[in-house]
């Protein structure tokens, strides 16, 4: 078991792709996406109920152990929920090796 | 106001749709699964397209089919221009680019129902009328993000400008895409591919759209409930979403007379102009625009536009309609 | 038993719930997405609660309606009182008042399979029974959960009575809502809405129901797995769901030969009876009555009540309806 | 970034409306919602699989820094699990701001 | 080739797919929830199966089904045997493994689109293909498993033989359970249970077909993007994708010679022999060899072998057959 | 509250019937399943769009507070995650008792 940062983004689902895009970017080993969400935040309650996904969410989580990977990762996510809105924590956690 | 109006209010999809927003009032637990919505959604805009290009194919070519299209994209150009510029002031430069894009294009799902009125009534329209709804669900998109480019105070280095993206958001939208796709099929295969799919694009129509409005009712009526508790902006806004398709219907009415359509298509232009976008435009918006707010153009065009031109909208312009051609 | 009872067993919807059965018995991996289950089963609800309404309209008014209506909510407010204090000592209050939320009311369900039964066997019926069920879907859980407020012996404060909630429980809950709403709307736009929505309310109704069955065939069979892990409590309760329904489809019986109803109503009346709910009450319950346990009540009505109905109950009430009445 | 606490509540889905609303009351800055999952737990298995969802469970995840917020959340979701079941478990994380 | 290879070019089903597959092309954001895709596909194989069990129920006895079924066995059991030692040396024992059993099962869609090319040039096959297809679907699942028993490199005890797995996931595997379980029905119902479901299995099959088919061209574009991006084998697999189905096409054809089928029975037992699986036997393989890696099997039966049958080959095959016959 | 470890768990939808036995074979006091995901990793992209879902993933989430049993189900999860890819983050978390 390796220790690592476990990294989850919540963002608007339409952003999904683009943030995809930014991870690779960045070097992200990988990436899990949980698609439909709904939430409430700042810019009020997104319920997920429209045929569109217009006020749907998604939720990203990337496990990571290297620092520098991490710092970039970081630069990627903020300004785009600087833009669109959204939440992203970061935890420690220890990484399985198999 | 003659029966139709009386007959309007006794549809079942309108009347499925009442029910919607009776649920979400009286917070009933009922609630359509965003798949299934998106499935009922995704049915809507195929069998529509595909209807519209079945009947383009067997009667394309005159020339009121060109003049309809281009008094369609005229339109669809036009309203996002007055829109912006009346909101500007008030709203700032990227409320108002949204608000225009949202009221410059057009709701599929009001027009669909346009038309189910219209059969209802036996009046007749043309298939050309679905090619001009299409046609008129990017420009305004355009016309609305370039405005913003234009206006906004922060000068052209802060906002970037990706056409790129500015394109793929407009032609390359999913609901665009599938329409455009489906009416393109629809006039290739003609008559004989409407044998084939009659069952499913004719036949269930209706059933569907009642599922549908059903489903929109109760969206529709918890965003009315969201602007309500969002204060003094609110009653500016709903007076705003009673406004515009008021204003719109009559530029659409005055184009339909001067191009002495029928009452059919009339009634269609008025229509998709009074109506505003709330799954095309704000999915590109979101993408493109977020510095604008969506409680803003979702919120007026899905809680308030369009509940107006379902229940009251769609006889109103019918009745304008059968004033001025008589 | 006559020849229906085989004619019963090689129905498509029945056999597609036998296949239901056998794939989560030999543990194949079909399965049917939730939010898929969920449209199958908004579109029942839609369509028989429609369907129901347009018969209505044609029919309504004559002192059998009435007196049907009232039979239908008599038995669903009598039966929670019997099942409830029959079963009190042994299950305590909650459980016991569950139990009887869940046998006093219908299961949506197995009573459109005995429409179909009967339009197999070209036996009539009258529209207004689907409006005794709908009737009957929330008496039984106003009465259990009074009962539980009464009898529980934690005393009255420490059992909050939630009226406003529990009224929303039980009309304002998702399923009834939605056929109390189509049956109204069937009813408001009668033979001229039927023209509109025949193709998808009537010609697909008994397609829909063979996948929703199917579906329902492997819920059953994975609580019957569950329920069978239970150990001993186990057999008492599968005895409960197989004696229940004999025993309210004896009281149901009993009421339609009062009545003087026809072969089909009676029928009708045995089966929602007979039936339990698995939809609305157990949402209900979670909700208003969490100290009771759903693999109590849950259980019993999914897993053997349910399946008992379909396979058995239907033909064998319609046997002994044929025999009272001739 | 922040330090934050990091809550998840697991719960069955009925519920998931009231919990939204404690959550707002307890002064909540936001939450997401996951509203599908199954599961197993002390009253047995859940497997999502109704049409009437009577066995689905949901997930909010909570990012709150404020102590105080924190203790109202756990005071409010405490009696929601004991009534109707579930879990909830509290992380330390760090929270990004933008 | 005659006219019906433009005919099927144009026809709704393959002009919908090749719509999915410029979606993804451009990079539309159009997209088919999971739920939605499953619950077409679930339609699809309840349809076909219910269809060939009704058609069988009225046919079946001949020496012809007989030969006709026997030959389908042979055919899924031979071809696996070809691939997997055409390809060991290549691609190892794992993958070649898995390339058997998916070029030995057959593609139930495609299979699907074949019958609806030949009902649109009035072609008659018969309904116990259907049945050939159910039972070409597990047996290449069973060869490959074995085949990779004996020649992996490993010995016996590295790979665990999980003889009762293997046989749950070629038997019971949802897809293969849907469409022997429907089939099984309506053989059991014949015409009587399709008087009951022909609205929903016949009217509406080409419509679903098409958004299906919709859903797939997106699919399989982006599996074509992820291999082109696979670097220098992605040729070699591409061609494989070509080269296997006009090689099994040819088997297929030289037994249909062989048993004298007719024009339209031929280009159906062609078509299983050419096509290859992407729905069952993957999602067998997963839990059965992992040690395969999928973007070899999924991505060359998805990307290319199935948009190459479904455009080019089926019409290509039925010209053959007519060349062949006459 | 009561510390324990939270075990999450990434894998292919198709396996998760297995990883739920043996979760219960390890003596794992309960799980929490999120059945549809999709993502990137090592195998590449699973985009979780094909109707049979062999691209989709799903995630498991388990609380467990006896370090015995969080050994056991790491010992079962570890030789899944080779035959079959996954990911697999261990974090410290408190469990709310109720
Ligand atoms: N404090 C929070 N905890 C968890 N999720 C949050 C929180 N705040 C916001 N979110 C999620 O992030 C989305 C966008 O947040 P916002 O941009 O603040 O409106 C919301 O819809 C929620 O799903
Ligand atoms: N130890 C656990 N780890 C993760 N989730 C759990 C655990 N125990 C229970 N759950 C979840 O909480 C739901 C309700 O739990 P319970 O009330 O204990 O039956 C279960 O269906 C699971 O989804
Ligand atoms: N670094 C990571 N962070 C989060 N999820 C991951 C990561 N790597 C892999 N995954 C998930 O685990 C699945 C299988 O991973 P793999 O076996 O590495 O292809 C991927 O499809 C992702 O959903
Ligand atoms: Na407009
Ligand atoms: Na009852
Ligand atoms: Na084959």
């Amino acid at each position: 078991m390796k220790p690592c940062k476990r990294i989850e983004v919540v963002i608007e689902r339409a952003i999904a792709p683009r943030l995809a895009d930014l991870l690779l970017e960045a070097g992200a080993p990988g990436y899990t996406l949980i698609d439909h969400a709904s939430g409430r935040g700042d810019r009020g309650e997104r319920r997920g109920d429209e045929p569109a996904g217009t006020s749907t969410n998604c939720m990203f989580i990337i496990a990571c152990n290297e620092d520098e990977v991490v710092e970039r990762i970081i630069d990627a996510v903020r300004p785009t929920l600087s833009r669109y809105g959204g939440v992203c924590l970061v935890t420690e956690a220890l990484w399985l090796r198999h | 106001m003659d029966s139709l109006f009386f007959a309007n209010l006794t549809s079942p999809p309108l009347l499925f749709f009442a029910l919607g927003l009776l649920a979400a009032l009286v917070r009933s637990d009922l609630e359509i699964p965003e798949q299934v919505a998106k499935l009922l959604s995704l049915y809507l805009l195929f069998a529509i397209g595909f209807k519209g290009g079945v009947a383009l194919s067997s009667s394309l070519g005159g020339w009121s089919t060109f003049t309809s299209l281009g008094a369609a994209v005229l339109l669809a150009s036009l309203i996002p221009l007055g829109v912006f510029f009346a909101l500007r002031a008030r709203l700032g430069a990227a409320d108002a680019a949204a608000m225009a894009a949202t009221y410059g294009s057009v709701s599929a799902v009001t027009f669909v129902t346009a038309t189910s009125f219209l059969d209802a009534g036996e009046v007749s329209w043309s298939g050309y009328m679905v090619a001009a709804m299409a046609l008129m669900e990017s420009p305004a998109i355009i016309v609305g993000l370039l405005l913003y480019r234009i206006y906004s105070n922060n000068g052209a280095g802060a906002v970037p400008f990706e056409a790129k993206g500015m394109l793929r958001e407009s032609f390359l939208n999913g609901s665009v895409f599938l329409i455009l796709g489906s009416l393109a099929i629809g006039y290739a295969t003609g008559s004989r591919g409407m044998a084939q799919l009659e069952p499913l694009v004719v036949d269930l129509f209706i059933g569907i759209l009642c599922l549908f409005l059903l489903d929109m009712g109760i969206v529709a009526m918890r965003r009315m409930r969201d602007l309500s508790r969002g204060g003094g902006q609110t009653l500016a806004l709903a007076f705003l979403g009673l406004l515009l398709p008021l204003l719109h219907g009559a530029m659409g009415m005055a184009l339909a007379w001067m191009l002495g359509l029928g009452e059919g298509d009339a009634l269609l232009l008025v229509v998709l102009a009074a109506s505003a976008s709330y799954i095309a435009v704000p999915a590109a918006l979101r993408l493109a625009l977020p510095e604008a707010n969506p409680s803003y153009y979702l919120g007026t065009s899905l809680a308030i536009t369009f509940p107006f031109n379902l229940i009251v909208g769609i006889p109103l312009y019918h009745a304008a309609v059968r004033w001025l051609i008589a």
